[in-house]
């Protein structure tokens, strides 16, 4: 019985992470958020393996319902004519680099994580299950400033949005 | 090793999936999808040490996960709303173009 | 909830449970057998409802326009008012040449149509059919789940639209994501009220809120606010589905069927298909939400099987449907948006004050409760009026002077 | 208040709704191969050939003249007159096609004919499984009686038949004419003649006294 959790991770992480990694280097942006759309869905996937099944829904609702139409409609707005895909993917020695240094925080990071002592067990895995009543009380008590907060940020943020966007500049024309 | 390695290993190749996109890739839109595919191994690292905590009941990971969830979709809305101004612009998405102060 | 106490048909699930623990030693096989039982049977009764859907939809539509509907198709020299179309339609689209534009993005193209079925089908797990009829009945969060699965199905309009390389579907697929998103906020918001007042995300909760001695009047939609609310949402399912009066991504008649145009065949058939999927389980939630699930409209009718309660409630939902088909002009695209964005979300955030006014106003008694029903109706009506009148104003009966 | 008109709309579909179940005056539809619509005598598709009596190729009215192929628009007609062993015109056609894939159905040929031999025809179910030769009427299918022309539009066929019975008769009163004055002439000849003879005679007998 202890495998089969293991294995479910495995099969999530391995999946997830090959999608992430063909979407991030494909030419086509509609492609890339598409796959990456699919991504976000492994990862609502891995929340609902942990058991919190409320961030899962909140995952796919707010990334696939919404980050990635919003990222959509950016792409088509943004791409009138026909763009030199190949122009998107940088300088050649400037993607490199990217690459080198975004390879070298994995190593790092991977050889801290396994070096460090962590308790979580392979045979005691607890079920912690966080029911949406108790996401509701957690909100309602101790966390109902932040949730304030939250709310008036998104507002905020949704408002400047559509500000920013939509500020039609005077057109000499 | 542990399912929490696993879990932690995991977040940590993500966000440099995420990190290799946002420093690699030019167009501004796939810099913020890689920037919020970092903020989604963070909501990833929160989430398996919530699961693996000694006291899970209070759910302080899960919560923190919905709220960053939350901002995060703040921040994807602002920053797409600024590419398209800087689409405006220059007429391109390139971050390279977008070199200049002056509008 | 005693199996006892209850007719056969109504606990036949149970029965089947039962018997497979009792023949089925090992746990996940259990589960395995089960899902698949569930699957089935959800493919097997809504495949066969969208089937005639199709054919009562175009028989209705031509008797709300004096006309007689298909009444041909014969099986067997069996003519049964042409209620054998959906197979001749079948056999026809099954027989029909794909076409792939050369220009297309041939591997979205294919994934398109599948990746729409596929996420319409999603919504059918959390829907409680009956009593103990429901594929994921344990899950907590499961109006969340549903959303969540719909809006998946935006994706998949995306892929076609844009994968067809065609202009006309680029600009349906681009409405259609507007419109999908612009009316998933007044849906949403209209659900609240209903999880509100029965304190659970759970569906099955909101059903067994709905529940109760009254019958049908425990109905959400029997309260002015449910009331509001299920008009708010039928509109908001309407253009949820791209239905009439919402069918813009689609318009045939300027642009050519949007994101359908490059498809045929099969293909075509399967968008259908989620279409009146995705149709169908919205009606479903529908009628979680606010006409009372399972719940039959009184005790003397509950020997009637649960399941049937609901189905018989989500074909009218169907017949409600085509009704407004039958009835209303498409609108306009920026008509669409201020009727979501001017109309719908303004009245849906109002009608959240009202449940709450509504909960905590449950103990009033006697000439209270008239005042509460009062207060109630008020807070619904004046909205709908005075936004209403603001947002007609200076915009009259068309006057026809070239006409 | 709004919302009004939406629910008026309803209203009326709803009764279109029942009422179709109701009063069949409703429901125009005509189930067409069961139920055939009463077309107006004035209908017209293709162009037919009119006989007279029994035989469908000798009582043909069409004398072969060739108007209506010289004045079709779309050049559809096509006619080759009969001749016999000597090769004189025999005033029938041999061959009369009208190849329907191109004729427009303007009915210039029926208002030119002089002989009111090719009409207009109701007949509109003309599919063919092979579209060039099924599509190309012969004089065998393209003749059709007096009587049929009657059952599709009888007030034109009986004007048509009483002109034409009109013109039969000033026909043979002409004949009748021509004969009587053929006949007078030959009197006249005769007389002539006679006369000659006479004068003849008188002269010889002159010369002989």
């Amino acid at each position: 019985m202890t495998t089969f959790p293991i294995i479910t991770l495995l099969i999530i992480a391995v999946i997830t992470l090959g999608i992430t990694a063909v979407a991030l280097f494909l030419k086509n942006i509609i492609h890339c958020s598409i796959l990456l759309a699919v991504s976000w869905v492994g990862i609502a996937a891995f929340y609902l393996w942990a058991g919190a099944e409320f961030v899962a829904f909140a995952q796919v609702l707010v990334y696939v319902g919404a980050v990635s139409m919003v990222v959509l409609f950016a792409v088509l707005l943004t791409q009138r004519k026909q763009l030199d895909l190949e122009k998107l993917t940088g300088t050649v020695g400037f993607r490199e680099l990217g690459k080198l240094a975004a390879a070298m925080v994995a190593t790092v990071l991977v050889i801290a994580i396994a070096t460090t002592p962590l308790t979580g067990s392979f045979d005691a895995i607890n079920e912690p299950v966080i029911t949406v009543r108790d996401i509701g009380i957690q909100l309602r008590d101790n966390h109902i400033g932040a949730l304030l907060i939250v709310g008036v940020l998104l507002t905020v943020a949704l408002l400047g949005a559509v500000v920013v966007a939509s500020a039609e500049p005077k057109t000499e024309e | 090793m542990t399912i929490l390695h696993l879990c932690l290993i995991f977040s940590a190749l993500l966000f440099s999936l995420g990190l290799a996109a946002a420093l690699a890739r030019s167009s501004g839109i796939l810099v913020l999808l890689g920037i919020e595919l970092m903020l989604n191994a963070a909501n990833i690292n929160f989430i398996a040490f919530w699961k693996f905590s000694p006291n899970p009941e209070n759910g302080t990971g899960a919560m923190f996960a919905i709220f960053s969830i939350a901002v995060a979709a703040a921040e994807a809305a602002v920053g797409l709303a600024l590419i398209i101004a800087i689409y405006r612009h220059q007429s391109s998405i390139r971050l390279q173009d977008a070199n200049t102060l002056k509008g | 909830m005693s199996a006892s106490s209850e007719s056969i048909l109504e606990a036949f699930p149970l029965t089947i449970r039962d018997w497979l623990a009792s023949v089925v030693p090992l746990d996940w096989l259990q589960w395995l057998i089960l899902s698949l039982i569930g699957i089935v049977a959800i493919l097997t009764v809504f495949g066969l409802t969208f089937a005639f859907t199709t054919v009562t939809e175009r028989k209705l539509l031509g008797r709300f326009q004096n006309r007689l509907g298909p009444n041909r198709v014969r099986i067997f020299g069996i003519r049964v008012f042409g209620f054998f179309q959906p197979f001749a339609d079948a056999v026809k689209a099954l027989t029909k040449e794909d076409i792939v534009p050369a220009a297309a993005d041939k591997v979205l193209h294919f994934l398109a149509p599948c990746a729409m079925v596929a996420f319409s089908l999603l919504g059918f797990a959390v829907l409680p059919f009956g009593k103990h009829l429901s594929l994921l009945s344990n899950i907590d969060a499961a109006l969340l789940y549903f959303f969540a699965a719909g809006a998946a199905s935006e994706l998949a309009i995306f892929m076609a639209g844009w994968s067809s390389n065609n202009k006309f579907s680029l600009i349906s697929s681009m409405r259609a994501l507007a419109q999908l998103i612009s009316y998933e906020l007044p849906l949403l918001l209209v659900a609240v009220p209903a999880v509100l007042m029965a304190g659970s995300l759970s569906l099955t909760g909101i059903v067994v809120n709905q529940g109760g001695d009254l019958g049908i009047l425990n109905w959400n939609v029997f309260t002015p606010w449910g009331f509001a609310g299920f008009i708010i949402f039928f509109i908001a399912a309407l253009a949820e589905c791209n239905r009439c009066p919402f069918d813009l991504p689609e318009g045939e008649s300027e642009i050519i069927a949007g994101y359908l145009t490059e498809y045929s065949g099969f293909k075509y058939a399967l968008f259908f298909m989620g279409e009146y999927f995705g149709m169908m389980s919205l009606s479903g939630l529908g009628v979680t939400l606010f006409l009372g699930g399972w719940q039959a409209p009184c005790a003397a009718l509950a020997f009637i099987p649960s399941y049937l309660w609901f189905y018989a409630k989500l074909i009218v939902m169907i017949l409600c449907f085509i009704w407004m088909r039958a009835t209303l002009l498409r609108l306009r695209m920026d008509q669409l948006m201020r009727l979501s964005w001017k109309f719908l979300v303004p009245l849906a955030l109002v009608n959240l004050g009202t449940v709450t006014f509504w909960k905590y106003t449950a103990d009033w008694e006697g000439g209270m409760l008239v005042a509460r029903w009062l207060i109630a109706i008020a807070l619904v009506i004046l909205p709908f009026i005075s936004l209403g009148k603001v947002l007609s104003s200076g915009l009259g009966p068309r006057k026809y002077r070239y006409a | 208040m709004l919302g009004t008109g939406i629910l008026k709309g309803l209203y009326i579909t709803a009764k279109n709704l029942v009422g179709s179940y109701y009063s069949s005056e409703r429901l125009t539809t005509i189930q067409y191969p069961e139920q055939r619509a009463q077309l107006p005598e004035n209908y017209r598709n293709f162009p037919f050939l009119v006989y007279d009596g029994e035989d469908a190729i000798d009582g043909l009215r069409c004398t072969a003249c060739k108007m209506c192929e010289k004045e079709c628009p779309p050049q559809c007609i096509y006619i080759i007159p009969e001749r016999d062993e000597k090769g004189k015109l025999q005033k029938k056609p041999k061959v009369f096609d009208i190849d329907i894939s191109v004729c427009m159905g303007c009915g210039i040929c029926a208002e030119v004919c002089p002989f009111e031999s090719i009409k207009m025809d109701h007949h509109f179910e003309v599919a063919q499984r092979n579209r060039f030769a099924g599509l190309l009427l012969h004089r065998e299918q393209l003749a059709k009686s007096n009587k049929y022309y009657h059952s599709i539009r009888p007030k034109e066929a009986t004007a048509v038949d009483e002109s034409l019975a009109e013109e039969k008769r000033k026909a043979e009163e002409k004949a009748k004419a021509a004969a009587a004055a053929k006949e007078a002439a030959a009197k006249a000849a005769a007389a002539k003649a006679a006369d000659a003879a006479k004068a003849k005679t008188d002269d010889l007998e002159e010369k002989k006294n």
